[in-house]
């Protein structure tokens, strides 16, 4: 059987605009790297948006794998930020393979 | 500023009196251009297709191409112009008079949004950005009106165009946070890199550059591709904004008739300026319409894009609905005509229509 | 029923015999032109390409892009041309035919599907629904290998084209679910808006009229984009479409020999019908041609887009594999040859192939 | 240490041209939001498929964030859907930060 | 209340060039289907990368759903290639509807 | 081997001294045309702003469809010219030479990177693999310089192009991997399917076919898409690619100044080779300059795909960088400069510069 350890995975919906701003974060608590999804529309208390490439409206979701102390270091850098700029943040428990990387 | 905001009565005075006589057909042709112009057909067919509800969409890849396109199409033509027509002060006095006008104009903004608008003082900041700042599709779409009607504007008018595009983000900013409060100097710097090295800023100088240096033997190589094909992808691009546009306002909540009041006067009123200005620093009757535009119009490309970095908290369903809802349509549809019509107005009181 | 699926063999008996005298020349080189035309030529790559299992593949965002503005391009060039001729009566018979035969279509080939296909009733109204509706592309491929041959379509057959989109989707889904089953008030109008306002009915018939008030001094302006690029723009098109149908059948599971054979004998009997009835109110033999491919045309972009939503539970293995990957190929390489062959000869027939 | 709350995060795959039906039954659950992601491939009992989004073959990703309750009601609501639609439903705990809004 | 039984979420991600090696993996071990999904950008031990589909360096994200014991089988098939590919791979248990599917 | 490597001096040490007299000129105003074209300007542009961190990008979709756009226009226009031009044995030794040179060419990178490069065995056949293929936009942009410069090349220099592509894959694995350790059995089919069938090897030539069976009537209908926006898109094109080449060496952590240096004698190297070779075989001087230009460039889009799936674990920060970072501004922006002035002392040397 291959042998799995438990990490964290944290996924960040963001503006498209501030995703430097996320991952310069994530750079900053030493977590290994990070991936960015395209995101096409969505809703939320202002109401739905599509992606409008041409004005700037869009979103990304940024995934990143950490260990369980690097992900709450990351949760709490992030919390100003958080409101201010509308982000949403998930966090829950993933079995990887060569989990020394992260 | 009070006398100033009285102008714009003597604006709106201004074109049933002094264009009755001569400018009477001038202003009938253009307004006759602008609604048999496929460019602006398309337009209404975006709005009238999203109003609809009808699934109408242009890919985000595509619309993003389309407007690169145009603006190295724009930023070339400008660039070979001004290699055929030469510098001369006039062009200084554009560009200042420009970035001046970019600066200062988010201050009556300002005024008006907080007031009247009742804006608290960061929304009024964050809109104002937008008044200030212009919209590279307007200004675009009103050049090909000016050459419709025997009035095109000069070549460097596109430099004037990409230098009006940043100064008003940092009035607005100012407005917003105070003079002091525009964050730490780290993030100051980076916002101001941001705004000076933004796509179109870059894309627009860089293409007039390459046009100036390429000349009109240059660009003859690429003329068939940046040239024939403008009008056509403009009619497409402008498709996909009334698209927008429509829709946008159709799931906008928080737009008040006030508001929506400001969208249409402050336009009419910054062409107004940007007509005297320009007649006063003495541009040709085109150009001085094309500087009207330039101040009536309003972005919502880059300064959205810096107000969610620097401004998160203020709200893009007010700034983006206003400029690219409102004021956008209201430009191409009507304003473009007005202060085209001003211009002549004042360029035939002046000397003659040319 | 069955008098008229005799009259398939009419068809092809026409072909040989009348063509002969006059018209052999005709047919031979329209099949020849079909077959060094570059627009046929990049789909006969596409096809290659995938059957090879290249990767060659164009962006969605460009497919897309391109489809919107095929579309466009022939809307404009549509009303433009009838700007120009006028409307008249001949108009509202195409019109009125064009509606008939897409809602009447379906029921025959929902019949034979059943029958010969084997399909449930279910699957049967889908794929009907499917051969009632058109083909933008067939349509447009069609219109520039008429053009070769010298026998130009009227330029009211856009809007033939776009009101036969629809009908079909309506008979269909009667066929499909029985008469009172198209589902609760609230869905149906949902669906009626959906299929009314779908993205290709609204562009193709907002670009005819734009063309038909802008007139040819208007389509002057965008004429080097719509017109000069349109065939280019179609190679690139149908090079994705050649690749996309081969794709697909080769990774199909659900196709047996008799729905391949439908997917062929189909769209002969429908194109022949087509033609009878053109020829019969009396169209010229270009849009006689036109008006036989529109109805040998299967739809495979507005139709499946509404079963999957209202008809979910029918299998797009069938209904897609058999338009996309067996019609389409076999209508643009074989069938429109055929037609026009047929309308070549029943016109030469009557008056004159002009 | 950041404050976290466990919600529930579901992820629904369906047709695009069934995701504002999708997002209406969300709306009606009264979830305060959602959002989509773009799909490009996949296969499944009718064998692969490609993002074609010229014959409207393409899926979209739904992802919303909710309480436990409002994940089931909405789980009950998509069910009659979820067969004859061939929606894909996923559904497991995160922790998010901010948790009162969701 | 809607019954849902407990499934592996497995997702990795690739370069796009190697997706197919992954979903021929993916059938091998009999799991009923996978989901791609398009990423943007994103940086590693390498350094940072940005979709260059013009030079193929991108990523993509193969997302399946399979059993406990079909979900071990693919960790471990796909075990070799992780390192020398530099797959990163997460597992995770959901909930699903419809659990016989998979 | 060390014969050859001392020509690079050699070849050097001509442009002084044979062009000095009856070619100076003609490479000065290559020179010159190099920058004033719109294409290069753009290409700077493209690297200035990525330098200056500006964030203008061009959406992929965008890109790769004017990749393939370019793709199709030099295959059809290539077809074309030899439909008219027809074929001769020239034909026949330009494809092996193509050939040979791509499979021979890696063994002397794979030297020269082990031993000065300081590369190890994997990641040198990895770079040598790149540096036999060839980089279909540089062979582009070679041809409109030399257009401009009045030394048109041949038109099957696109069927020598598109064979170029693959025999490098297939020696620098093997140089990489050993002569028998290419994998098992199943992976070389794979790979090799791969390789001869990948995306831009097929629509070179399909189109090359194309554009042979519709020759110079067909290809009049598309011209006006694929001739005359040519040279506009090949502008936007290499906007991107300066921004992707200058944005990629800037994040660079692996490049060594030695793999630097290699990156840019490679091609001088390789481009003269080429010009010997193709002035031997008895090419015209522009086809022996595109010749040149071919053996010079390397690949940046075919080889690394396929290096991915066979040898993945070579490093792209160094593949990718070397040719795409630092091989490809240096061959757009001098080497094709040199390579056409030697290419015209040769030929002028030997019998006059056409
Ligand atoms: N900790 C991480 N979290 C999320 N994505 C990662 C992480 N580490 C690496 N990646 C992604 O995996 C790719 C390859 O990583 P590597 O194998 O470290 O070069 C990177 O480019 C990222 O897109
Ligand atoms: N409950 C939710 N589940 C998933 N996405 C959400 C949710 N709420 C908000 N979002 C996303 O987050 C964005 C910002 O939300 P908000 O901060 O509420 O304006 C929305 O546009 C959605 O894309
Ligand atoms: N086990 C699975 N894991 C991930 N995605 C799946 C799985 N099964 C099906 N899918 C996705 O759901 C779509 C519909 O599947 P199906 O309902 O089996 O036709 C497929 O095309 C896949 O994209
Ligand atoms: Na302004
Ligand atoms: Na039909
Ligand atoms: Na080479």
């Amino acid at each position: 059987m291959t042998e799995t350890v438990i990490r964290k995975r944290i996924e960040i919906l963001a503006d498209t605009a501030l995703v430097r701003r996320v991952t310069e974060i994530i750079n900053r608590v030493e977590i290994t790297g990070w991936t960015v999804l395209p995101v096409q529309s969505g809703s939320g208390r202002d109401g739905p948006w599509q992606d409008e490439r041409v004005t700037g409206s869009n979103k990304s979701l940024v995934l990143t794998v950490a260990s369980q102390i690097k992900a709450e270091k990351l949760a709490s850098e992030l919390e100003p930020i958080l409101s201010s700029h509308g982000l949403l943040l998930t966090m829950w428990d993933v079995e990887v393979i060569r989990g020394d990387r992260f | 500023m009070y006398p100033i905001i009285t102008s714009v009565d003597e604006y709106a005075a201004a074109l049933p009196s002094r264009t009755v006589d001569a400018n009477r057909t001038d202003m009938d042709s253009t307004a006759l251009q602008t609604f048999t112009s496929p460019v602006v057909l398309f337009f209404l067919l975006g709005l009238l297709a999203a109003f609809l509800r009808s699934d109408l969409a242009i890919p985000e890849a595509i619309a993003k191409g389309m407007s690169l396109y145009l603006m190295a199409a724009i930023g070339l033509k400008g660039g070979v112009a001004v290699a055929e027509s030469g510098i001369d002060i006039t062009v200084g006095s554009a560009l200042l008079a420009g970035i001046a006008a970019s600066f200062l104009m988010p201050f009556i903004a300002h005024f008006v949004l907080k007031t009247f608008g009742g804006l608290d003082r960061l929304n009024s900041g964050a809109v104002a950005a937008h008044y200030g700042s212009v919209s590279v599709v307007t200004y675009v779409t009103a050049v090909e009106i000016l050459e419709l009607s025997a009035l095109p504007a000069a070549g460097f008018m596109v430099a004037v165009l990409a230098a009006m595009e940043t100064p008003a983000i940092l009035s607005g900013l100012m407005l917003a946070k105070g003079s002091d409060g525009t964050g730490s100097k780290s993030e100051r710097a980076e916002m101001l890199k941001e705004v000076f090295l933004n796509a179109s800023v870059v894309l627009l100088l860089g293409s007039f550059a390459i046009g100036m240096i390429a000349g009109p033997t240059g660009f003859a190589e690429v003329s068939p591709f940046f040239q024939a094909g403008f009008k056509g992808v403009l009619c497409l691009f402008l498709l996909d904004m009334g698209l927008i546009a429509a829709r946008r306002i159709m799931s906008s909540r928080a737009i008040t008739w006030r508001l929506a009041a400001i969208a249409i006067l402050l336009p009419i009123f910054n062409g107004a300026i940007g007509v005297l200005v320009g007649t006063g620093i003495g541009l040709d009757v085109g150009s001085t319409a094309a500087f009207g535009v330039l101040c009536a119009s309003a972005s919502y490309i880059a300064v959205p894009a810096a107000m969610r970095l620097a401004l998160p908290e203020a709200d893009p369903g007010i700034y983006l609905t206003m400029s690219l809802s409102i004021t956008f349509p209201f430009n191409i549809l009507i304003n473009i005509g007005l202060i085209t019509a001003f211009a002549v107005s004042l360029g035939g009181g002046v000397g003659g229509p040319t």
